[in-house]
Parts: C-alpha cells; structure tokens; sequence
C-alpha cells in the first residue's frame, strides 16, 4: 500500500529495512531500554503504569507536605496564598488521575490477562497507546509550573465560574483541561480495551462467575471508568471552549448557570471514587483468602455487591452539591440514594471479615495492608454515611472533616489496599520477594502516618476548619491538631521513602536469595501457576478451567468429610514457562509517537496554533501508519510453524485473537471519536 | 473449626489499640472554638445536630465492632507460617447470613433516613415572624429577610424593611435595587428570631456558612438561594467562607451579630443616620480625611452623603466594595478577617493603616500589576502616602457609632 | 454463556435482503417527511400530541436504524444490551440532571 | 451460566481464529462497547443544549432562525447515507467488491453532502447574528452540532480509506468486517442525528 507521508523521523536510531509496510521499521526486541518503548506486552505495560505512578505518587506526595507544612501552624506564610491554591489543586489532580487510577491501572494492565488465562488483552497496540497517552497527559498537566504560569488554582473540581479566565488568568486552568482530556482519552481506550478482554479472551472453562474476584472489581471499574469519561470529557470541552473560544457556558452574566459545571463533574466525579476503591477491593479479596487459607467468603454476595456499588455510584452524584441549591426535593432523594449504597459496601466489609473468621491468618506485609484496608476503609465509610443526611452534610461539606473522609476512602481504602496489591504481587512481576521485615516496618509506619494526619481532621472539621484555606487565624482552636496532622505526614512521607528503600535493597538482596518459586504465597488464581517472573508468553499451555480458584484445587482437594488433602506440589502443578514458537502480537512504536502527537496539540490551543498543526500531523500521521502496519510482523523472528501445533489448539487466545489486524478505521475510530 | 494452635506472640505488633484510643481522644476533644459545629446557638443548627449525634454514636459502635472483630481475630487466629497439612475449614458462603447482613444494614439505613427525611423537612421549613421595627420613624411590621451577597472577598448584608423581598423583586444580582440598610461583614439580627436569607453572589460562587446557627448555603450568581438561621441568644457569631472562591478565600469571614429588639432597633436607627460631612478645614485630619477619601477611594467605596450618586452598584469584578458609611458601627473589617478596636477598646489604627498601605500584603488579592485585560479584584495598594493614610483613617473612625462592649468583647477570638 | 457458545460461527449470520434494506429505508423516510409535515401548523394543528408524537417517531426510526442497519436484530444480544445500557443510562442520569435544573426546586 | 467446554473452544478454533468467549470479534465488541459510552457524550451536550436553549441574553436565538425546510434535505440525505452503507456492507458479504466500492463513494458523498450543509448552515447563521459567542443558547448549539459534525467527518476519513483500501484490493469479502464496524459508526453518527433533529430542530422552545 502506497505511503503518502513522509517518513517520519524517530530517535529510536533503530537501522531501517526496507518494508513494504509501514514508514518505520518494525521494532525487534533488543534487550534493551527501547523495547519499553515499543512494548505491547501488557506485563511490561503494567510495570510502566506501576512506576510511572509511583513517580507522581512522590510529586503529589511533595505537594502534600507543602501543603502541610504551610498549615503547621496559624497565620503562615510559607506559601503564598496564589501558590498554595496551585499546590491543593495540583495534589489532588496528581493524586487520583496520576497516581491512584494508573496504579490501578497496573494491576489491570498486569493481572487481568493472567487471571482469566490469557496470553495478552484484545488489542496489544492501544494498549501501550493507553500508557504513553496517559504519560504524555500527565507530563502535559505538570509543564504547566514550567510554562502555564503556575498549576491549576480551581481546585481539582474546578468549579465555574471561578475556573474561567476573568477568575483565573493564568493557563493553569487551560493544561488541567486539556491534560485531563488527554489522559481521558488514555482511560476510555484502556477501559474498552480490558472490558473486551475479559469478555473475549477467557482461557475455556473461565466462565465469568469463575473469574477472581479481583478481575471482577476491576471489570466493574472498567465499565465505570468507559461510562463516567465521556462525561467529564463533555464538562472540560465547554470549559476550554468558555476559556480559548470565549463560548458563553459558564459565564452568569450571559445567564449560563454555574451548576451545569457541576452536574457534569460530579456525574463524572461520583463514580469516579469507585473507580478509585473497587481495584483496591478486588486486591484484598485476593489477599484476605491468601492469607487465611480459605476461600473468599461469599463470592456472589462479592461480586454482586461490586456491581451494585458499580451501579449505585451513578444515582448519587448529587450529594455533592447539597448546599448548591439544588432544591430540597433533590436534596432529599440524592440523600436516600447515597444512604443505600452503604449497604453493599457493608456487605464487602462483613464478607471479608467472614473470610478472615476461623482462618489461619498470616500476617505478611501483604496481609496487614489488606486488613489495615479494611479497618481504615470502614473509617471512612462510616464517615461517609454522616456526609448521607444532607442537614448535617450543611455542616460538614467543604471542612476538613470531608477531607478526613475522603483520605480514609481513598488513601485508607484505596492506597493501603493497593500497597498490599504491591507486596503481594511483587514476586511474580519481579521474582524476587519485597523484605517482609522492612516491609511490616513500612506498613506500621504508614498506618500511624497515616491516622496522624487524617484522623485530627475529623476533630479540625467539626471544630469549623474550612477546606482549600491556605492559612487559618490562631484562636479558634485549630492550632494543635493542625500540627499533630503535619507532624503525620511527614511520618507518613518518610514511610513512603522507606518503601522505596525497601524497593531497593530488596533488589540488591535478592540475588543471594532462593528464588520465589511460582507461587509463594500458595494463593488461588491462576497468574500463581506460571513461573515468577511471568514468562513473556505467560502461559506455556492456556489452562481449561473446572472451577472457581482453579489453581488451588490442583494443589489440594476437599475430601468429603471436608478435610483438604495435597493433590500436587507447586512445582509439579505449575507451566515450567519454557515453551516456545509461542506467537505474541508485535511490538510498534505507533503508540508512542501518536501519543506525542496530543500535547502538542494541547500547547498549539493554548500558544499557538502552528503546534496543533504538527501535533495534529503527528497524530493523525500515527493512526495511519499504525492502520497500516500488521499486528503482527510476518518477519518477526519467533522460530517456527507459529499457527501448526495443535497439540495445545487453544492458545489462539494470545495472538490472533486479539484481530486488529486489518481494522485500521475502527482503531482509529476509539482514538480519534474523543479527540 | 480447629483451633489454631499458634497463638500470636508478638501482641505489641497490634497497634489497632492505639488507633482506636486515637479515635476516642479525636471525639472527645470538641473545644468551644468559635466555629465548632457541635456547639448549636440556633434552632436549625440544634436540630441538625440532633440528627448527627445519634448517627455518630451507631457509626462509633459499627466502628468499635468492626475494628474490634479484626484485632480480635488478629490476635486469636495468628499464625506465623502454614502446616503443610493443617487447614482451617473451607467455609465458602452461608446465604442466611448473608442475607442478614444485606438486610441488616439496610434496616439501620431505613432508621436513619427517616430520621434524616424528617431533619430535612424540619430544616427547609420557613416560619418566620413578623416582627416590629421602626425605620425613620415610621413603625413597619417586618419578616425578618435579610439579602446576603458574596463577592471576592467580602459579603454584603442588604435589609430591605418596607418590601417583600424576592428573586423577582431584587432582579439583577449585580445590580440589586436600593436597600433600606447595606453593611459588609457583619449581619445584624434580632435574638430568638428565625431570619430568612436571601443568597447570592456577583462573582464566583461562595458559601455563607455561620456554623453555630445553621448549615452552609452555596452563593451562586445568577441565583438567589434561600437559607435562614436564628440565634437563641445575643452575641457574635462567627463564619468563614466555605467555597473555595478563589485567592483569599481562607480571608473571606464574616459574623453574624444577634441582639435583642432594643438593641436591634437603635442598630437600625444608627445605619439610617447619614453622617454629616465634615467642614473643609485643612488643619483637622478627619476633613483631610474625607476629602482623601473622594479623592481615592470612592470608585469603589461608598459613603453616603459623600458619594451616593456616583457609587454605580456592582459590578462583577471590583469596582464595587464594601459600604463605609458606618464602617465604625462594626467590630471587624477587610472581610471580616481584622478587629475594628483594639482588646482596649480603641480604635485599631494599627491594623487599618497597614491594611491601606500594604493590602495585599494583609489579604492576597489580584488588584496590581495585572496583565491587560485582567480586571482588578480585591483592595488595590493605591500607593497612599502615611500622611493621608493617618488621614483616612482619623476619618473612618468618625463613621458610625462604636458597638457595644459587649459586641467587641465578643468580637476577640481566644 | 451457552447460546454463544453455539454462535461462535459469528459469519454465518443472516443478512438481511438488500431488498428489505430498501425497505427499511422507504419506512424511515416516510417517517421523516411526517415530522416535517409537523413543522406546518397551519396544516394540522397537532396540539398537545405534537412532542409525545414527535418522540415517538424519532424513537422508531431510532430503533430501526439501530436494528436494521446496525444489525441488532441478527447480532448477538449482548451488544445490544451494550448499547442499550449505554444508553438508559445516559438517558436517566442526564433526564435526572436536567429535572434537578427545573422541577425540583 | 454454563461452562464453555473445552471441546466447543477447541472445535470453534480450528477453522475461526476470530473465536473468542462471546463469539463476537474483538474489534465488533470494541465498537459496540465505544458507541454506548457515546452515548453519554452526545447526552451531555444534548443537556447542555436543552437547558440553554432559551437564554439568549437578549440577543437572536437559535430557535428563531431554524430553517427547518433546509435540515429536512440534511436529514434526508443523512439517512440516505446510511442505506447506501448497508448496501456497501452487503456487497461486501456477496464478495462484491467493485459494488461495494460504489456503494463506498455514494455514503461518503452523502455524508459530505451533510457536512458541507452544515457548513452553509453555520455560515447563514453567523450572519443572521448568532456567532459562537453570542449567547449560551448559541454556544450550546453549535458545540453539539459541531460534534455532530467532526463525527460525521472522521466517519467520512474511515469511509475513503475503506474505498481506497477496496481499491488496492487490500480490502475483501473475507474481512468484511471491517466495512461492518466503520459501518456502525456510521450508522450510530446518524441516529445520533435522528435525536438531534427531532430534540433540537423540530420540538418547538416554550
């Protein structure tokens, strides 16, 4: 097929040979840095995810503890009040779309496959395109302190009219909207991309009601994440249009009403808190059984309850706005919605407990995050259901004692959660244990850390502390647990370093340890039945499955008498991840130059247009070479006879598939409709 | 179930305890600060705080059952490594139970949200009464409404005692029609009285939130939000912006003055006075004073009988600032955030006078330096010599009557 | 799962006639012209029927389109129920939104 | 719920490597799941139009100067398009090629036909005094039709890739498919337009 572009220069240096497809020579894995660059494996992808989020964990981390140390004490002036409204708005935008959903994100990205018994996600290519769109938004939204004039000062709900240009005239605002798009769109490919594949591409037998609970809860987030985008994408586009093209939706003297801004954003900003929790959920219900060696307590009533949190989180993003004057008959029904969902959530809460309840329970680093998740979650819960009685919520909204909610809701439940998510999973994507000793040091020191800094604002907000106030007079009584919250968040930084320093030594130390072995947790999905670290192919023969918690009944049966008896050990239960001519999608550098191609438009809307024009070339150039290029390369060198052998007739799961071969248009079509 | 043969060793490791003491010691600590909103001096705040303590003690027993459930099994079912061949029982569900606890809960629910249905309804009620008030001499029988404007960063107080006020009525919150009474800062009620308000904003939106009389009531422009609240008892009450409104959010505060039906009324009397222009004479700083005032400040300020004509109502951006012409009359200024007298009961030239050199050192604000196109909000640093600064203030101090003592007493946070 | 299981040979799907295309498509015109038939109230006064009739017709030809052309009727459920869902819900949470706007206050 | 054997998964992989769980192919599903999260994206802009649709801060508004006779043509020949699409797909399924290509052409010139009516439509109205920036009524307006419309024009990329790709021959009965995904889109770019017709255009403001 005739190329009418230019060949488009890519720093790569990678040598060119001639093809008759595609303007850029077809990667081939080198063993190098580069072939992050072009991955498609979604085990690399996932790690991608995993560290480019630690990373913004540690900027929006930095920005917490400015935030903290400005308010240790009354009447500071540490930071400016201009610069402390970047720092908040920046924190919380960093904190959950640039660190808490790609973590999330990672799990999705790295277990999903491996849970449902898969040899990759449906469609490898958008995949790595989530990632470097996501990365590429995220590094947009934070140039803005280098060249916007500082962060976004609106807060992360930005609300109109004070996001618009008359109350805020720095570009700030301008980079929260476009960066949040761009990363937007990264979340809604992710999204379709993993629904398909937990549809699609379940080893045989992996019925939906056999899945892990975790892939469930991340199904569910996925559904919400491919619902509630689209909505917040709608909000950002009149707001960049209200402050580029002087369009007239939020503006009041025009007669626009400031609450259609927020409509949007809540319908959005509701579920996206269960975007935020359920991953975590779906983690320490495989952790809790793991560790208490029973099965989950109530799988149905488990995932029943996530799709009705999942349901639920739609009819209640009112509660948001009960002092906006939304009339009191909105008010009262938005106030029993938000009530009832208290219910499954209850019903997660109890289940676990159940779970734990006559176990044998094991208290790795794993294992004291996910019940430290638990306890510190039902805080916040219960928190929750006094913000449910909208007179009171007249009292609590926008005071600190919301902002103790929502940091046991999303750091408590979400965070911890993830963290043991991290250590339990830490062998099988590293093949090497994280030290257990530093790590029960480290989860001890953010637990206090933790409950330092969030629980005195529960007391700071019934005591009248507003939120978003860079400063506070002396005399109305916020002066003592202002300071015992910034003293915790400094304990609470110096445990997430600690972690990091456990990262690190545990590396070091790992070589002169025995290797972790396939399933060292002797844990119950399927990723435990592949060697650690996953096999780029994951799996050497795509398991049938006979049961919920397959894995673990080939280790052990029940007996009648309801004893558990070893069928197997791990070794001769797990693949050996030593097959090969195993046919996996082709790497490609498309992705990453579409996904450079989005900022750049961003910076041609807010600076100049001449950018769009490159970007927009950049991008559209992309899609097209990437329409173009097979996915998979005839040339690739994975030996031989890839589609003859029969003898394991099901592996067809990992490559073919995933048929984005030659459906360009509709790929372009994902990328392009929300551009 | 076997029982599991290992029991914990190491119980100092269960730091839940101390979690729980945290929370105990977090509960118990609600201290009479001026904002606390557990200490109700109103009837609707009284009733939203009946409501929230029954529900705060069920989620504190959930709490204590939930978390206690996992120390418990935490300590009791431990075990530090698995034997091979040693399994607990492979309980999977128990459907009774767990339609207990889907059921359960929601009965708890149910409870609550009738509690809640019926808190709301109460709250959202109107029933204010009319009360006498004499305004110019003339006695009107008046339902307490009082039109309540943010704007960046302040609020306007508007007592209109001869019409009805509504949305209709007041039409353009820019530009709303002339009040019998407009005071920025600080709203004068009558004690025992349930007071409508009437709130909106000229800008962004803001939230009117006095936490010892009632919940808070976003100020949305455009709109015009109905709230009320009603004080037990005279005094001052403090308040604080609560929606995030842009730079000196955390500065924009206000109070809520309650006195009784004399005091009320003498209040009213006071405001009605137009103070009368002092005589041009060089040598005396408060007629330097209020010529400096013509001279710099009347764009935006207004003091009646200096420059009621050419003060044009508000605008969205400054342009439009507090009305002085009783500026004496209340205990706070610059948005409620510095005290008019000192704890002695002079006049706080110290603070007023920086206020007029440096204000935005005082209160961040966008008023300088600003790019083209940008309009100015928040008090600008007019560049004012000291001289006329001592003016101004020698000036300001002669308008209104200074409050009570009890008022500036109440005024002094500690 | 199991009827798919038994779809699995998902090109064997009946396609409708070009015939019945045609067809279709002589239906949706016809509807059309009707709507903006409605547009002339001197001609008929359609009174209060006029926005429940409107919505009527806009939702037949919706659902013919979306059966028809977009095969929903030889497809499998499961997209259908996609879209469906994708679409109460749009419908409900926005109808909620704008009612939050007007009514209920 | 029943469990797919592996037998089934076994024989439906031997000649079909499209197989998958739900025996929808990756791609169809894909669309499928993005066209109803479209739903809330059209949603929210029809919203946002519907409570503006009035508040014309004392200038024209959009309602008064509809030229319904025009949007009727728009309309027609929109639905118009979305015939000749079936019909390029169910060439394709006759491995009718040549046809197809035809068929091809005739959707995306309808469909520009569409656009460059929009394009007369926005310009009539800018000079009847409704700009962008006129009023929230007019804003709303030409946001949801421009979305409208940039769909309708990426349908209308899609469309010449297909026909250039049919032309190279890279483009066959076998994967027919395809043209039945662009098809999707293209038929959902129209229903989104009977909603747009009868919500915006014919139900009459207060």
């Amino acid at each position: 097929m005739a190329i009418t572009e230019e060949p488009l220069a890519l720093t790569s240096g990678e040598t060119f040979a001639e093809r008759p497809l595609g303007v850029l020579t077809r990667p081939q894995p080198k063993g190098t840095w580069r072939d992050w660059l072009s991955s498609v494996d979604h085990k690399k992808i996932g790690i991608m995810y995993g560290v480019a989020a630690m990373f913004f964990f540690l900027v929006g981390g930095a920005e917490a503890l400015l935030i903290r140390t400005q308010l240790a004490f009354p009447d500071q002036g540490f930071l400016s009040a201009e610069v402390y409204n970047q720092i908040f708005t920046m924190h919380g935008v960093t904190m959950i779309f640039l660190f808490v959903m790609p973590l999330a994100a990672a799990f999705a990205n790295y277990l999903i496959p491996l849970q449902i018994g898969a040899r990759d996600v449906a469609f490898p290519r958008l995949n790595a395109l989530s990632f470097w769109v996501w990365l590429s938004g995220a590094i947009f939204l934070n140039t803005s302190w280098i060249v916007g004039g500082g962060g976004a000062d609106c807060g992360w709900f930005c609300y109109a009219p004070n996001s618009g240009v008359t109350f805020s005239p720095t570009n700030g605002v301008d980079f929260y909207a476009i960066g949040l798009l761009i990363a937007g769109i990264a979340s809604l490919v992710s999204a379709v991309n993993l629904i398909v594949t937990v549809l699609n591409m379940r080893a045989p037998g992996m019925t939906l009601f056999r899945m892990p609970v975790l892939t469930w809860m991340l199904l569910v987030t996925q559904f919400l994440l491919a619902f509630a985008l689209p909505v917040i994408t709608v909000a950002l586009f009149l707001l960049i249009f209200d402050r580029l093209f002087d369009s007239q939706f939020f503006d009041p003297a025009a007669g626009a009403d400031p609450l259609l801004w927020q409509h949007l954003f809540w319908i959005f900003g509701h579920p996206e808190v269960y975007i935020i929790i359920l991953p975590s959920f779906g983690i320490i219900s495989e952790v809790i059984p793991a560790f208490s060696r029973k099965p989950i307590f109530g799988y149905t009533f488990m995932v029943f309850s996530g799709i009705a949190i999942g349901f639920m989180g739609w009819g209640v993003w009112a509660h948001h706005m009960f002092v906006s004057g939304i009339g009191p008959i909105s008010v009262a029904a938005f106030s029993l919605a938000t009530m009832f969902i208290a219910v499954p959530t209850g019903v997660k809460i109890l289940n676990w407990l159940a779970t734990m309840w006559g176990g044998q329970l094991r208290f790795t680093t794993a294992m004291l995050f996910a019940v430290g998740t638990v306890a510190m979650f039902t805080i916040g819960g219960l928190s929750g259901v006094t913000h449910s009685l909208a007179p009171a919520d007249t009292q609590q909204t926008d005071t600190y004692y919301i902002v103790a909610h929502f940091h046991y809701v999303i750091f408590g439940g979400g965070v911890l959660g993830l963290f043991a998510g991290i250590y339990f999973w830490w062998p099988k994507v590293f093949g090497h244990f994280l030290n257990e000793k530093r790590g029960r040091l480290h989860f001890w020191s953010m637990l206090v850390g933790f409950n330092l800094t969030f629980g005195p604002m529960h007391v700071l907000g019934l005591q009248g502390m507003s939120r978003r106030i860079d400063t506070y007079s002396a005399g109305f009584g916020f002066e003592f647990w202002n300071l015992v919250s910034t003293i915790g968040s400094y304990l609470l930084g110096l445990s997430v370093l600690y972690f990091l320093y456990n990262v690190w030594r545990s590396k070091k130390e790992a070589v002169n340890l025995p290797a972790p072995g396939p399933d060292p947790w002797d844990a119950r999905s399927l990723e435990w039945s592949v060697p650690s670290p996953t096999p780029e192919h994951n799996f050497d023969v795509i398991p049938v499955i006979e049961s919920q918690d397959d894995w673990w009944f080939r280790k052990y049966s029940i007996e009648d008498d309801g004893s558990v008896v070893r069928v197997a050990s791990v070794e001769e239960a797990a693949q050996k991840g030593d097959a090969t001519g195993v046919h996996l999608p082709s790497p490609s550098f498309w992705p990453l130059v579409l996904a450079v191609g989005l900022p750049l438009i961003g910076y041609g809307l807010i600076f100049n247009l001449w950018l769009c024009v490159i970007g927009g070339l950049l991008t559209g150039g992309a899609m097209y070479a990437w329409a173009l290029e097979p996915v998979d390369d005839p040339d690739a060198g994975h030996g031989h006879d890839d589609h003859g052998h029969d003898d394991h007739g099901d592996d067809d799961h990992g490559d073919d598939g995933h048929g984005d071969d030659d459906d360009p248009v509709a790929v372009a079509a994902d990328s392009e409709g929300e551009a | 179930m076997k029982p599991v043969s290992e029991m914990s060793k190491h119980p100092r490791r269960y730091l839940f305890g101390l979690v729980l003491l945290l929370g105990l010691l977090l509960s118990g600590c609600a201290s009479d600060a001026e904002l606390n909103t557990l200490d109700p001096k109103g009837e609707t705040a009284r009733q939203i705080d009946d409501l929230l303590d029954p529900v705060l003690a069920i989620a504190g027993v959930i709490l204590v059952l939930v978390v206690g459930g996992v120390v418990y099994m935490s300590l009791r079912s431990r075990v530090s490594n698995y034997d091979s061949d040693e399994f607990p029982a492979q309980t999977t569900h128990n459907n009774t139970l767990e339609i207990g606890w889907t059921i359960g809960p929601a009965i708890i629910m149910v409870i609550v949200a009738v509690l809640t249905i019926t808190t709301h309804l109460v709250v959202n009620d109107t029933k204010a009464n009319a009360v006498e008030v004499s305004v110019d001499g003339a006695t009107t029988s008046w339902e307490p409404k009082v039109v309540v404007v943010g704007q960046q960063w302040w609020w306007e107080f508007r007592y209109y005692f001869s019409e009805d006020v509504d949305a209709e009525m007041l039409g353009d919150p820019n530009n709303l029609p002339p009040a019998d009474i407009v005071t920025a800062g600080q709203m004068i009620i009558p004690a025992g009285e349930e007071v409508e308000l009437i709130v909106t904003s000229r800008d962004v939106i803001h939230s009117f939130w006095i936490p010892a009389l009632n919940g808070k009531r976003d100020a949305r422009p455009g709109y015009f939000a109905k709230w009320k609240l009603s004080a037990d008892d005279p005094g001052v009450y403090f308040g604080q912006c609560t929606e995030f409104c842009g730079l000196s959010h955390s500065r924009m505060r206000m109070q809520v003055v309650a006195m009784d039906d004399a005091g009320f009324q003498q209040w009213i009397d006071e405001q009605r006075e137009v103070p009368a222009l002092p005589e041009a004479n060089e040598d005396d700083a408060v007629s330097r004073g209020a010529v400096a005032f013509a001279g710099n400040c009347t764009s935006c300020h207004l003091v009646e009988g200096v420059n009621s004509d050419s003060y044009s109502g508000a605008a969205v951006e400054s342009g439009a600032a507090p009305n002085l012409t009783h500026f004496a009359s209340r205990s706070t200024f610059a948005g409620g955030i510095l005290n008019t007298y000192n704890p002695d009961g002079s006049f706080n030239r110290d603070d007023l006078s920086e206020w007029l050199r440096n204000p935005e050192v005082v209160k961040a604000n966008a008023a300088n330096n600003l790019p083209d196109g940008v309009l100015p909000r928040g008090m600008p640093n007019l560049g004012l010599n000291e001289r006329t600064i001592s003016d101004l203030v020698a000036y300001l101090e002669t308008l209104g009557s200074k409050p009570s003592a009890e008022v500036l007493a109440a005024t002094e946070v500690e | 799962m199991s009827e798919q299981v038994a779809h699995a040979e998902s090109h064997t799907h009946e396609h409708p006639s070009d015939f019945e295309y045609v067809k279709v498509a002589l239906v949706l015109a016809a509807i059309t012209a009707v709507e903006v038939f409605t547009y002339f109230e001197s001609v008929l006064d359609w009174g209060a029927f006029l926005i429940p009739s409107l919505l009527i017709m806009m939702v037949v030809k919706f659902w013919l389109v979306a059966r028809m052309f977009m095969h929903l009727k030889n497809d499998e459920p499961v997209l259908g129920r996609f879209f469906a869902g994708g679409l109460a819900l749009a419908t409900v949470v926005y109808i909620i939104a704008l009612l939050a706007f007007n009514f209920w206050s | 719920m029943t469990s797919m054997t592996a037998e089934a998964a076994a024989v439906s992989h031997d000649h079909d490597p499209h197989a998958t769980n739900t025996g929808i192919s990756n791609t169809k599903l894909a669309m499928w799941l993005f066209l109803s999260t479209e739903c809330l994206l059209f949603g929210g802009l029809i919203s946002t139009y519907l409570l503006y649709k009035t508040r014309g801060n004392g200038q024209v508004l959009p309602t008064d100067i509809f030229d319904i006779m025009f949007t009727s043509v728009s309309s027609f020949v929109l639905l118009a398009s979305s015939l000749t699409m079936v019909l390029a797909l169910s060439a394709a399924v006759r491995g009718d090629m040549h046809r197809t290509r035809v068929w091809l052409m005739v959707t995306a010139l309808l469909g520009a036909v569409f656009i460059g009516g929009q394009v007369y439509e926005f310009t009539s109205f800018y000079y009847e005094g409704l700009g962008y920036t006129t009023n929230p009524a007019a804003s709303a307006f030409y946001t949801l039709t421009g979305f409208h419309g940039i769909h309708v024009s990426l349908g209308l990329l899609m469309l010449m890739s297909l026909f250039v790709a049919a032309g190279q021959g890279k483009l066959t009965a076998k994967n027919h498919e395809t043209i039945e995904i662009v098809g999707l889109y293209w038929h959902f770019v129209d229903v989104v337009w009977i909603f747009i017709f009868t919500v915006i255009y014919l139900i009459p403001a207060e």
